[in-house]
């Protein structure tokens, strides 16, 4: 057995981790963006090890290319020299590290009991022969027809609510 | 069933007369708010219509039986036995033809009164006018429960919306002092429920033999409920705000329907259900009744607002009622229900007349009147019939409740009977004094120069005029509705029940 | 007698057409509907009277009024002899007077509705006196005390006038109150409220006793005090007379009708009708005649010092009232009603004359302010006269006949304070004299006292005045003579009339004396009588200085009887005011206002004392917010790992 | 072969740092960006287990996630948007409109 897969987890594993880590300890708004651009990026190649190449796709497209344009978009709007200026975080962020410390020790714990399920009929051998983008395909049109459709709707809504919302106020009058 | 009677009409009269109102309220609903005139036909042809409909009651009624008549009967929600069930005996039928009377004088007297908000006013009255008769009518104490309550909503906001000055302080009041007593009822309501074998049906209910601790207290929690909207002592303090404060409308419909229903439910639901415990609780429900009336008549003396002293006539009038129920005999029953009625015809009469004055002056104090006698004659001589009515002069209705009452309390307490009797001396003195007060002496600069009330004022005012003589020379077509349903009643509360000392009785001697 | 449902329903059918229509189509042709109306029931009247004359009774009910378990109780009517006198007395004085006011409230602007009034009293009485059960009674009881309220208060812009109604009506509630109770305590013993079977059994209950409040008393007696105190208050007697001399306010012929004639004598017509439950309580009888006796002395002493024309009268109603309630005291009750039955006539009189003075007068009422009126309206003045004279007991006048039966009996009957209600009643048939004469005095002779205005407008009032106080003067001259004494009687071959057609209603009550004393009886009181008059005659037409100078040498007493012993004074004092103090300052101050009130707001209050205080728990802050949610995630984690480890 | 377990070790480190971001970053923005951050820690964890368990339906959740983040995003950034233009500030702490 190689180390290989182990040694390129370890590897994303530590980048995602401390990507993340910058990501919200920058002052600057797009510092922050930027990182994680990067984080993206590596999160996507690690679907690839797990054999979602279209989630790895998507995970590009969407979050890189458009919901992080969307936050960069959003930044550039503010002001950024007032806020380079201000405290990054609140007064009271140790309760917010304590928290959060719990959290992920609750969650590590959970872990040791953690035993997997029984598995199911998508093999990697069947997805590599079908190719992952169709089963998913396969998966999505027919059993998740109902809830495809609905979000597709959310994101309709979505559309028009963000224009609503952000759309300055008609002067009435 | 031997308790009911199919509905030989051939028609679901009650649904009908529930469901009527609430149709008038959509078509409202559905014009437009600024043909006001166009509204206000509308909801008088559906408050017509309703009354009309309500008519064959009257005259198709079995007179000779105790016996559940226009029954309807329809299963709701199955898995918790909920059914859908109307029907009417002689207790309460009355009370829905007075709803639907009073309900066509209430959007009379407010043609001109109202003047914001004109369809939502109406479509509350409509939709009151529903949930009073759905009170009337339920025979499940589920469905009871719901048009108990649906009525405090439109009530609430007949009050908080186009109510006096302090109106929403008055609102809230009348809502939290109801709702509090109402929610207590809902525990009693669900404790009978599962005690009885998951039934609402009134009737099965009121066969069952409780064990007496359990009719204690369900005891007072239908107290709770009931005493509140009688309003007894002392828990009638909501009252003078709420009818003070309520638009003419809303006070009618207060003082006609929605305080009966307080009695009413000691009727249908106390006597019946609770029969030992009821018998238990005579002498204090004899006192506080008699301090009712006493109490009441003699603040009476004292207030300078022509709304709060009719109010607080309320309380010492059903204070009346309340010892005629309780009295637990014959006459004191019959005339207990007859007065629910004739204080309704009386009371609302009264209020009709104070708001169509009010509308003239826009004043309540009776400081501000004075010689409207001279200016008025005609709106003098119908306030001269309720105001003699309230004080029970042979001849109109209130003679012939209060003289029932007194005799079935003399009957059943002497004390009691003597001192309720005092009540009627001080009822003449507060009712004539407020008279000369507002109509006799020398015309105040306020009242000179009011037109004399028109003929729509007038058809408001003289259909309770008509029923105050009709009750008063012939009673008979009245007390004969109810001969079989109070005799049925009475015999269930004298041998209903089981028997035995408890906790809860000993309790009552020491407070005794 | 087969028509006789229209006597009382015509004047009630005038009543109907006055008050519908009087305002608009009748206006000053309102008089007409009633006086036909009142006339007719006067011919029914007069054709019943002829039938109990030749024996025949009625006793017959219409239909059922209230039914109620075993409580039932039918509009009915029952015609005897009681009844047909009272008829005939109601529908004669009624429809004299209702002729009277045509001329007097000629150009009032409520004519209608004075007429609408007068014919809805005459209904309400006529159904008291028809009545053949206690209910109805109480019907007509409560029927006629409204008119009276309506009348009295007739003139409704004055002050003084709408209070007087309102006095009138509270008052009487205070005697109703007791009436009410004795309907109760007759029904719950008897069984019923009709009259006949409730005398029926009076004698064999006679012995009863019943617990009444916690104590054990004669069931009779307590029945009679009952029902007795019904008739102090609608006829006036100590302490509810208070109400009756105020009653003055009302236009005069609604005096004449109903505070004289009529109406305050139900109080008598009440005691009469029940003499067989009176008659088996002695207890009840001395009551009855000691405060008959007692109001007697006590409104008579009053009328000596008033100056008020109209209430002089009054009070002289009063005391009247209460020699009627002597007579019926002592077992008397032909005597009683006879003297009602006069009474009617000089004391309807004596008010329309009042009136008749008053018009010319310009409302005047001061006697003080009037005087030598005979040379101006001599019809006035000789009927008063007679009507003084009469009831002062001249010989041979009505008056005369009943008082004399009433001194009689009570001074050879069996009542146990026969003697002294005897001898009050004499002292106040002088008293009756003197003021009476000292009325006549100061009004119709002597110099003219008021302003030159008055007296050049004084005049002889219109004949529909003048002509109803001549019909009634026959009535006070003659009414007596059905009732003169077998003493008289039996020289010059005329029985007592009267006394032997009520012999069936009100039993025949015999005096246990000689004809000496009978005799003696008579001439005390004719000679008291005179003695008045003499006194009234020396003290204000030969000395009119003295008044003046007893007044000042007795002003502590004078002032006393002249504010009428301070009773409206007691009572403001320790019921009214009392009761109006309680109410402000106790009921409304303290226990609505700081106790159950406290207690309503007091707890939505503290609710929303505790949630001003929770509320600081919502900063607002986002942070916060989400920490508390974290934390609340973590906590779930860790409860779920503990339960799986 | 790397263990099921290390992913999801991973997921959750990534999780809790989004939790610690989002609990004590005063600007809204990147509060925004710590919500995807904790988004995207689901993803991993759903994507691995859909790899180990040889089933799609992770990855279908993972699908619509994303979808409903994009969303979220919209309009989230739409009310920044709203909000700094009427409160002028995106700092969160200074804004306490829900004050009892």
């Amino acid at each position: 057995m190689s180390m290989l897969p182990q040694m390129f987890f370890g590897y994303f594993a530590s980048a995602i981790v401390v990507l993340s880590l910058l990501v919200i300890t920058r002052k600057n708004p797009v510092h922050s963006v930027m990182w994680m651009l990067l984080l993206f990026f590596h999160i996507a190649s690690m679907y690839l090890f797990l054999n979602a190449e279209f989630i790895a796709a998507i995970q590009v497209i969407v979050y890189a290319g458009a919901i992080l344009v969307l936050f960069l978009f959003v930044v550039l709007l503010l002001n950024l020299k007032e806020e380079l200026q201000a405290d990054r975080f609140i007064g009271t962020w140790p309760a917010g590290l304590l928290v959060s410390a719990a959290i992920f020790v609750s969650l590590a714990a959970a872990l040791q009991k953690f035993v997997p399920g029984p598995k199911g009929n998508f093999t990697i051998d069947l997805i590599q022969r079908v190719t992952h983008t169709k089963v998913l395909g396969q998966v999505l049109y027919t059993e998740y027809l109902f809830p495809f459709e609905i979000a597709s709707l959310v994101l309709l809504i979505a559309v028009i609510g963000a224009i609503v919302l952000a759309k300055k106020r008609m002067r009435s009058h | 069933m031997e308790q009911v009677m199919t509905n030989t009409m051939g028609f679901p009269i009650l649904s009908s007369l529930i469901f009527l109102p609430v149709i008038g309220a959509v078509v409202l609903l559905l014009l437009n708010r600024t043909n006001e005139n166009l509204i206000k036909w509308v909801a008088l042809l559906f408050s017509v219509g309703t009354f009309l409909v309500s008519l064959p009651l009257f005259s198709t009624f079995d007179k000779t039986t105790h016996a559940m008549q226009f029954v309807e009967r329809h299963a709701w929600i199955p898995s918790w036995n909920i059914n859908y069930y109307l029907g009417l005996d002689g207790i309460s039928i009355l009370f829905v033809l007075l709803s639907t009377l009073v309900a066509i004088l209430c959007v009379l007297i407010s043609w001109n009164s109202v003047k914001m908000k004109v369809k939502e006013f109406f479509i509350s009255i409509l939709i009151v006018e529903s949930a009073m008769i759905g009170v009337f009518c339920s025979l499940d104490f589920f469905l009871f429960y719901i048009f108990w309550e649906a009525m405090l909503i439109p009530m609430y906001l007949l009050i908080g919306v186009w109510g006096g000055p302090n109106r929403v302080y008055a609102a809230v009041k009348f809502f939290l002092y109801t709702l509090v007593g109402s929610v207590l009822m809902l525990v009693g309501i669900i404790t009978l429920y599962l005690y009885a074998g998951r039934t609402f049906d009134i009737l099965a209910l009121s066969k069952l033999i409780l064990p007496y601790d359990m009719q204690f207290w369900l005891f007072w929690a239908f107290f709770a409920a009931f005493a509140v909207k009688v309003p007894m002592f002392p828990v009638h303090t909501w009252l003078p705000d709420a009818h003070t404060e309520a638009p003419t409308a809303g006070s009618v419909i207060l003082a006609a329907i929605l305080i009966k229903m307080g009695a009413y439910g000691f009727l249908r639901f106390s006597l019946p259900m609770l029969p030992e415990a009821s018998r238990a609780m005579t002498p204090v429900m004899i006192g506080l009744s008699v301090i009712a009336i006493i109490y009441g008549g003699v603040i009476c003396l004292a207030q300078t607002d022509l709304k709060r002293l009719i109010a607080y006539s309320s309380v010492s009038h059903m204070g009346f009622v309340t010892l005629g129920i309780f009295a637990l005999n014959v006459q004191g029953m019959e005339g207990g229900i007859l007065q629910m009625l004739n204080h309704g015809i009386v009371t609302g009469g009264l209020f009709l007349g104070v708001g169509a004055i009010y509308d003239r002056t826009h004043t309540r104090q009776i400081a501000d009147y004075g010689g409207v006698a001279s200016v008025m004659p005609v709106y003098a001589s119908i306030f001269i019939v309720f105001t003699l009515a309230s004080i029970g002069l042979p001849a109109t209705n209130g003679f012939v409740g209060e003289f029932l009452i007194l005799l079935g309390g003399f009957k059943a307490s002497q004390w009691a009977g003597v001192l309720s009797a005092t009540g009627i001396i001080i009822g003449a003195g507060y009712m004539l004094w407020l008279y000369q007060r507002v109509f006799f002496m020398e015309t105040n600069q306020k009242v000179a120069g009011l037109s004399d009330i028109g003929a729509r004022e007038l058809a408001a005012l003289l259909p309770m005029v008509v029923l105050i003589f009709w009750i008063g020379v012939y009673p008979t077509a009245f007390l004969g509705f109810m001969h079989e349903s109070v005799r049925h009643l009475l015999e269930r509360v004298s041998d209903g029940g089981v028997h035995g000392v408890s906790v809860a009785h000993n309790v009552l001697e020491i407070l005794k | 007698m087969e028509n006789y449902l229209l006597i009382p329903f015509l004047p009630f059918a005038a009543f109907l057409i006055n008050i519908l229509f009087g305002r608009a189509v009748l206006k000053e042709k309102a008089h007409w509907v009633s006086i036909l109306a009142v006339a007719g029931s006067w011919v029914v009247a007069v054709m019943t009277l002829r039938d109990v004359l030749a024996g025949k009774t009625l006793n017959e009910n219409v239909y059922t009024w209230i039914l109620a378990g075993d409580f039932k109780v039918s509009v009915g009517f029952l015609i005897d002899q009681l009844t047909a006198i009272m008829l005939i007395v109601v529908t004669t004085c009624s429809t004299l007077i209702h002729i009277y006011s045509v001329g007097y409230m000629h150009g009032d602007n409520g004519y209608y509705r004075f007429f609408s009034y007068l014919s809805l009293f005459t209904f309400c009485m006529l159904m008291l006196v028809m009545a053949n059960n206690f209910l109805q009674l109480y019907f007509g009881w409560e029927g006629v005390g409204l008119c009276s309220y309506f009348l009295i208060g007739y003139y409704f812009d004055k002050k003084s006038a709408s209070d007087a109604g309102k006095k009138a009506f509270i008052v009487n509630r205070f005697g109703d109150f007791g009436f009410g109770l004795g309907i109760f305590v007759i029904f719950l013993n008897f069984g019923t409220t009709y009259y006949a079977p409730v005398f029926a059994q009076a004698g064999s209950l006679a012995a009863k006793s019943y617990n009444f409040l916690g104590f054990d008393v004669h069931l009779m007696t307590l029945i009679s005090l009952l029902l007795f105190c019904g008739s102090i208050g609608k006829s006036a007697q100590m302490p509810l007379h208070v109400w009756l001399p105020d009653a003055m306010e009302g236009p005069t012929p609604v005096s004449a009708l109903i505070h004289a004639a009529t109406m305050v004598t139900a109080g008598v017509f009440l005691v009469a009708r029940c003499n067989p439950i009176f008659s088996q309580s002695e207890t009840a009888l001395v009551v009855v005649a000691l405060t008959g006796a007692i109001t007697s002395l006590f409104a008579a002493t009053i009328a000596l010092v008033q100056n008020d024309l109209k209430r002089i009268i009054a009070y002289s109603t009063v005391s009247q009232l209460g020699y009627m309630f002597l007579a019926c005291g002592v077992g008397a009750y032909t005597a009683g009603v006879f003297h009602l039955y006069t009474h009617a006539f000089f004391k309807a009189l004596l008010f329309l004359c009042a009136g008749s003075v008053m018009h010319a007068m310009g409302g005047e009422l001061d006697i003080q302010k009037m005087g030598g009126l005979r040379k101006y309206m001599p019809v006035t003045y000789v009927t008063m006269l007679i009507a003084s004279l009469s009831i002062a007991g001249f010989p041979g006048l009505a008056g005369f006949f009943s008082k004399d039966e009433i001194l009689w009996m009570a001074y050879s009957g069996s009542s146990p304070v026969g003697k002294i209600v005897w001898a009050s009643g004499t002292l106040v048939a002088f008293l009756t004299a003197f003021y009476s004469f000292r009325l006549i005095f100061l009004t119709f002779h002597g110099k003219f006292r008021g302003t030159h205005e008055q007296e050049h407008h004084l005049h002889e009032s219109p004949k529909a005045m003048t002509i109803p106080l001549m019909l009634l003067c026959v009535g006070a001259v003659a009414a007596g003579w059905v009732g003169i004494p077998a003493l008289i009687g039996e020289n010059i071959g005329i029985h007592n009339g009267i006394a032997e057609f009520m012999k069936p209603v009100l039993g025949h009550a015999e005096g246990h004396g000689t004809h000496g004393e009978e005799l003696i009886v008579m001439a005390v009181s004719v000679v008291v009588g005179f003695a008045g008059i003499g006194l009234a005659w020396f003290m204000y037409m030969l000395r009119p200085d003295i008044p003046g100078k007893l007044t000042a040498q007795f002003s502590g007493v004078h002032k006393v009887l002249y504010n009428k012993y301070y009773v409206d004074e007691l009572y403001s004092a320790v019921i009214i005011r009392p009761t109006i103090w309680t109410a402000k300052n106790i009921l409304i101050g303290v226990t609505d206002a700081k106790v159950i009130e406290a207690i309503v707001n007091g707890v939505p209050a503290a609710i929303g004392g505790v949630s001003r205080q929770l509320r600081k728990i919502q900063t607002g802050l986002m942070h916060h917010y989400a920490t508390i949610m974290a934390m609340g995630i973590f906590i779930i984690a860790a409860l779920m790992l503990m339960r799986s480890w | 072969m790397v263990p099921l377990n290390w992913y999801l070790l991973l997921s959750a480190a990534v999780f809790s740092i989004g939790v610690f971001g989002f609990l004590t970053r005063r600007n809204i923005i990147i509060m925004f960006m710590s919500i995807e951050l904790m988004l995207n820690a689901v993803n991993i964890s759903l994507v691995a287990f859909s790899h180990y368990l040889q089933d799609l339906r992770g990855q279908i959740l993972v699908f619509f996630i994303i979808t409903v983040a994009a969303a979220e995003a919209s309009i989230g950034l739409a009310i920044i948007i709203a909000l700094f233009r009427n409160k002028n500030t995106v700092h969160v702490d200074e804004m306490h409109e829900m004050k009892g």
